[in-house]
């Protein structure tokens, strides 16, 4: 597995949700943390270390282990005029809380004809790698994209990291950020100038003109490393950052497909159900007749995440079988 | 429980909770025959027999309060002023409905009455009322949320998470079980290991006691007192309002678990007649002063068919229109 | 809305689901049902009416409303022995159940080696259709069949309906049946001689040679509707009738397809992230080059499903939707 | 809490709990080097000063009862009876893992001794119990099944939940409660309203006593006598054993949250050092005796090591194995 690059100046990734966190707070006294750990222990990830000192324990609010009332408990809240950043500490324990995000958060907006709003923002961690075994390695975000009245985004970069929760919290809408464990340990610096982000559009990592490789979270870093070797054998591929699983950006997805006319999705759902199928019908519907090559998939094996490491590398997509995938797309009439 | 209300009845004020209950009773009398008709589909539970548990309690509360219902919410939704043209449009679904004809008898809201909704899923409405709570905590002492929900909640999961959050963190919530002995068809005691819910309440350190929930008076004065207690900071209560559906569960059910002789039983104490013989025997309300309450809630009902018929309805080119805040 | 058809004999689908449990109870000593009101209430959908006064309170079990803990004591009595039928009243309420079904049911062979199996039923009604609002029409099963460990079938046909139970219980692993709740009235008669039914194989419902419809559940009546009118247009439509989806029969999928050169998709769950992106996306990397257009989907709008009774009917698949959708793929070249 | 145990201690009976608990100590210290090492991975929880529940607990029970547990199960599985070699191998990853190194230190498996697991979801095992406890009721009348949690558990909907269904049912459970005093970095008080857990389990009408966790004795005795109430069906119990642990919740837990002083003063009360001390006044070990029992588990632990390192991996080629039990 590859490690995500590591620049010069040392700002990691959980820092970067770090500043983000506290300059919500700083500028807004509606917003506030509420999560299981976020304050006495740091966090579990250690992304609020620091912010119970200095914001105190009314806006940096340790829960009980309850996640669904706690969940509710932020709608209510955000009915009532406050602007909750909720944590669930990893998206396995989301489960426990789905009634709550898809019956009441997805829906009251709609369902009250529009008299109400619930403007709170969740942030999970997601994803496997770290050898967390079945229940500790879901990776749920494209599952969580099949629910209307949500708006889910994942930061893949440290600026978006840094920037995306104030979009979210700018949403009057309830949005769900997936911050992939892996990356909280990445470092990097973030681009000069740059003041916020937007959580509408994917953006391009990589151009290139050969095919697309499409994707998000720990997975673009993969697709990354798969392209750069692509490319020392003369293929470049463009890496596609989806950004938002919902609403996806088609027309990002399109034009990139309609410039390389082959494309590759990556991701790390279980590949039955997954986003990346999503992706693929999609383009099947808008953009079959410029297609030279079937779409593909890379997707994690579909099995419960084993522990043992090999078992678990075996598992999830990796640059190998990225650049498997690659090389079949790109070799003349190879599937269909 | 509670000994019944000892302050002193009003004319007035005794007509009023009359007056309220009867529309409740008339509204929902003329549903269960919009029904039949089709004119109102879907689920539908009536709220016959317990009206003094609305009726009581809403009475008891400030406008600043937050409510937080269930599907067994009309009347909640009616007391709380949500105009009955309006409800009565939701349940046709209407474009005029509290809703816009998107939620039905399960889900009317009005935000402007703090309203928050009829919800479906059982239990689904404890841990929103907690987190309405915790943003008047911090942002506007004073206020309370008030949230209704059946004896069959109480099993569930999010009662208790719900009721420990709200102890610890000495919210101003309201709990308002609404206990009519049956979770659909499973009766209290095949449900729950301890049948006396304010002991439940206890075990999370809450304020707890049991109301006569066919006492509109008593359910008043338990409401008023607990709210009371409540904006003074003492964290949440938990009344269980001891009260018995007559009809049905809603509109699909045979009633085979229980006895007709049970329902009767329940029926000689129901509200209406209770706070009728009352008023009546204490000399506040003649007859004629009941036969009046019941034209002007009959009229008023009519009224809102009227209203509800002649709506019109949502386009369908809206369909899509709010399922995001932030696009619509 | 086209009800399902209605022929001579009476046997009603809650009928034959009612036969299936009472054949299973009477089979298998260790088979019991489980779950909110299936006893004295008779069941939500009286699928259970009587069987309380022929079994007995031990083996048609109340249960209080608690979706996780009775899910999770049908996962404990599938390892300690039991066959548990777990009725959970509806798909909506399956919310509150989920951690137990995806991280225990789900995982449990697999996490322990193969030393545990969960042969586990869970029944739930699904689907919309009778005006019940957004909280209470949702189709998951599409969503469900992401989870691997999982068995995922749909019963559409009467047969299916008074067999698949008992396919699902010689399982050893857990199984979901999804009821949809506008078929229970449907009445028909089972076909003569048959006794049993896999949890294999899709079947051809209507044989075609001009494109494929493929669908399950309510979903199956409309595309047999629509399939007749374009019959009456020269134009055959074969029906496929998914059965189970998880897994998917892809041979059945791609052999049709591959017959038809056209494939359009059929189901109620919300289109982003619905299974029919998945068969969509099975099709595009299988039978690619066999295509004659783009594979097409209809699918429920996205949004929360709404209760007045001409906007559900927008919001859900039609008739009408399903033939506009197959005309634009026969014409030739229309999208792309 | 129980009186500590009167009855007659003998010198073999102290000897096997201690040599339990010092198997146990000496199993983790090692885990955790090996953690450092980078032989063990993922989270490792590990039990270090909560012996006492484990053997205290599991040595009272009966081969035919079945045991779930959580994700800190080291102790457990050891205690009934998995062999350290299995156990460290599937830490390791291997083949010759008790779960084929697929589940690793959260998610330890014996079938052949009816250990269903850790569990990594907090509360998540207690339903499983529940029905578990369901089949030995309906099937095997005198069997029982023990589940352990923490206090963290306690305020999740599942704990309600089971033990509302477990004590409706009158099912032979016996819940386990390790009241270590903190999940992860949450002091009991700062997460339940009533921190005394045997008064929430009085409110489901379920017997409940609170056991000093630190007197592998005490938990014996108490666990004995409610195992025997259980298996004349008498309906669950729990106990709550008030207990310790010395180390950090995790391998990434800084321990910001509580003071260095408390831990030293739960160390002094530790259940080796506490049983060590009471062999000894009674003249019924002498240090030797200690000093052999201490040898023995590091020899133990030094061949499971071994065991470990040499065992083979399991092939890439069988991933997809086991996910359908119907298929392998
Ligand atoms: C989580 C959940 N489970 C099941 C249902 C189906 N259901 C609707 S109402 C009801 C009974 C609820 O009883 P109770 O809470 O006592 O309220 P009541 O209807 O008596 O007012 C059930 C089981 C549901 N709506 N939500
Ligand atoms: C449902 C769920 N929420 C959160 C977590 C993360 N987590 C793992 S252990 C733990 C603390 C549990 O504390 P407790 O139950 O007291 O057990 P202890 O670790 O003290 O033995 C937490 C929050 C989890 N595993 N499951
Ligand atoms: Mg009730
Ligand atoms: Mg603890």
């Amino acid at each position: 597995m590859p490690a995500p690059p590591e620049p010069a100046a040392p700002l990691a990734y959980r820092e970067a949700v770090r500043e983000a966190v506290r300059e919500a707070l700083k500028a807004d006294p509606r917003v506030f943390l509420m999560g299981e750990d976020v304050g006495r222990y740091g966090g579990s990830y250690a992304v609020s270390k620091g912010l119970l000192e200095e914001f105190g324990p009314q806006r940096i609010r340790d829960t009980p282990l309850c996640e669904s009332a706690f969940v509710g408990a932020g709608i209510g809240a955000a009915l009532g005029g406050l602007r909750p950043i909720v944590e669930i500490m990893t998206v396995n324990f989301s489960l426990l809380a789905l009634d709550q995000i898809v019956n009441n958060a997805a829906t009251l907006s709609h369902m009250s004809g529009g008299q109400l709003s619930v403007p709170l923002v969740i942030r999970l961690a997601t994803g496997a790698g770290r050898q967390l075994a079945a229940q500790h390695s879901h990776s749920l975000e494209g599952w969580y994209a099949h629910i209307p009245g949500l708006r889910i985004a994942v930061p893949s970069t440290l600026d978006d990291a840094r920037f995306m929760l104030a979009a979210a919290l700018a949403s009057p809408d309830p949005v769900l950020l997936f911050e992939h464990l892996y990356l909280y340990n990445m470092e990097g610096e973030l681009t000069a100038g740059l003041e916020r982000v937007d959580l509408d559009h994917a953006a391009i990592r990589r151009p290139g003109g050969d095919l697309t490789l499409i994707t998000y979270g720990w997975s673009l870093y993969k697709c990354l490393a798969a392209a750069e070797t692509l490319s020392r054998e003369g293929i470049e591929a463009e890496v596609l950052d989806l950004r938002t699983l919902r609403p996806l950006d088609d027309a990002a997805i399109l034009a990139s497909v309609r410039r390389t006319h082959r494309a590759l999705i990556v991701d790390e759902g279980w590949r039955s159900g997954s986003l990346s199928a999503e992706v693929s019908a999609r383009i099947m519907e808008q953009a079959f007749y410029d297609l030279d090559a079937p779409v593909a998939r890379v997707c994690t094996m579909e099995v419960p995440v084993p522990y043992a490491k090999h078992l678990e590398e075996a598992a999830l997509p990796s640059p190998e079988r990225i650049l498997a995938a690659a090389r079949t797309l790109l070799s003349p009439g190879a599937s269909g | 429980m509670n000994a019944p209300a000892e302050r002193i009845l009003t004319r007035e004020h005794g007509l009023e909770l009359l007056g309220q209950m009867l529309r409740i009773r008339c509204f929902e009398d003329r549903c269960y025959r919009l029904y039949g008709e089709g004119k109102i589909r879907g689920f539908l539970h009536l709220y016959n027999g317990e009206e003094a548990v609305a009726v009581g309690a809403l009475k008891a509360l400030r406008p600043c309060d937050a409510i937080v219902s269930t599907y067994r919410e009309h009347g909640h939704a009616l007391v709380r002023g949500i105009s009955m043209e309006k409800v009565m449009a939701e349940l046709f679904g209407k474009h005029t409905g509290c809703s816009r004809g998107r939620g039905g008898s399960m889900h009317l809201f009005d935000a402007s009455k703090r309203f928050y909704g009829g919800n479906a899923i059982v239990a689904g409405g404890l841990p929103i009322a907690v987190g309405l709570a915790l943003a008047q905590k911090l942002a506007r002492p004073g206020e309370l949320t008030a949230c209704f929900f059946g004896d069959g909640a109480v099993a569930e999961g999010e009662f208790h998470e719900s009721l420990n959050l709200a102890s610890l963190w000495r919210l101003p919530v309201l709990f308002l079980c609404e206990n009519n002995l049956y979770a659909m068809g499973t009766a209290l005691e095949r449900a729950q290991a301890q049948t006396d819910i304010t002991v439940q309440a206890r075990a999370y350190r809450i304020e707890a006691a049991a109301v006569d929930g066919m006492d509109v008076l008593a359910v008043e004065e338990a409401v008023g007192a607990a709210a009371e207690r409540i904006r003074k900071d003492a964290g949440p209560a938990l009344l269980e309002m001891r009260t018995y559906r007559f009809r049905a569960h809603s509109m699909f059910d045979p009633q085979l678990y229980r006895d007709k002789a049970e329902i009767e039983a329940w029926r000689k104490k129901g509200p209406i007649i209770t706070l009728t013989t009352r008023l009546k025997t204490l000399g506040l309300m003649s007859e004629e002063d009941y036969q009046r309450l019941e034209r002007e809630a009959q009229a008023q009902v009519e009224a809102a068919v009227r209203f509800a018929e002649s709506s019109p309805w949502e386009p369908v080119s809206e369909l899509e229109r709010f399922v995001y805040a932030g696009a619509s």
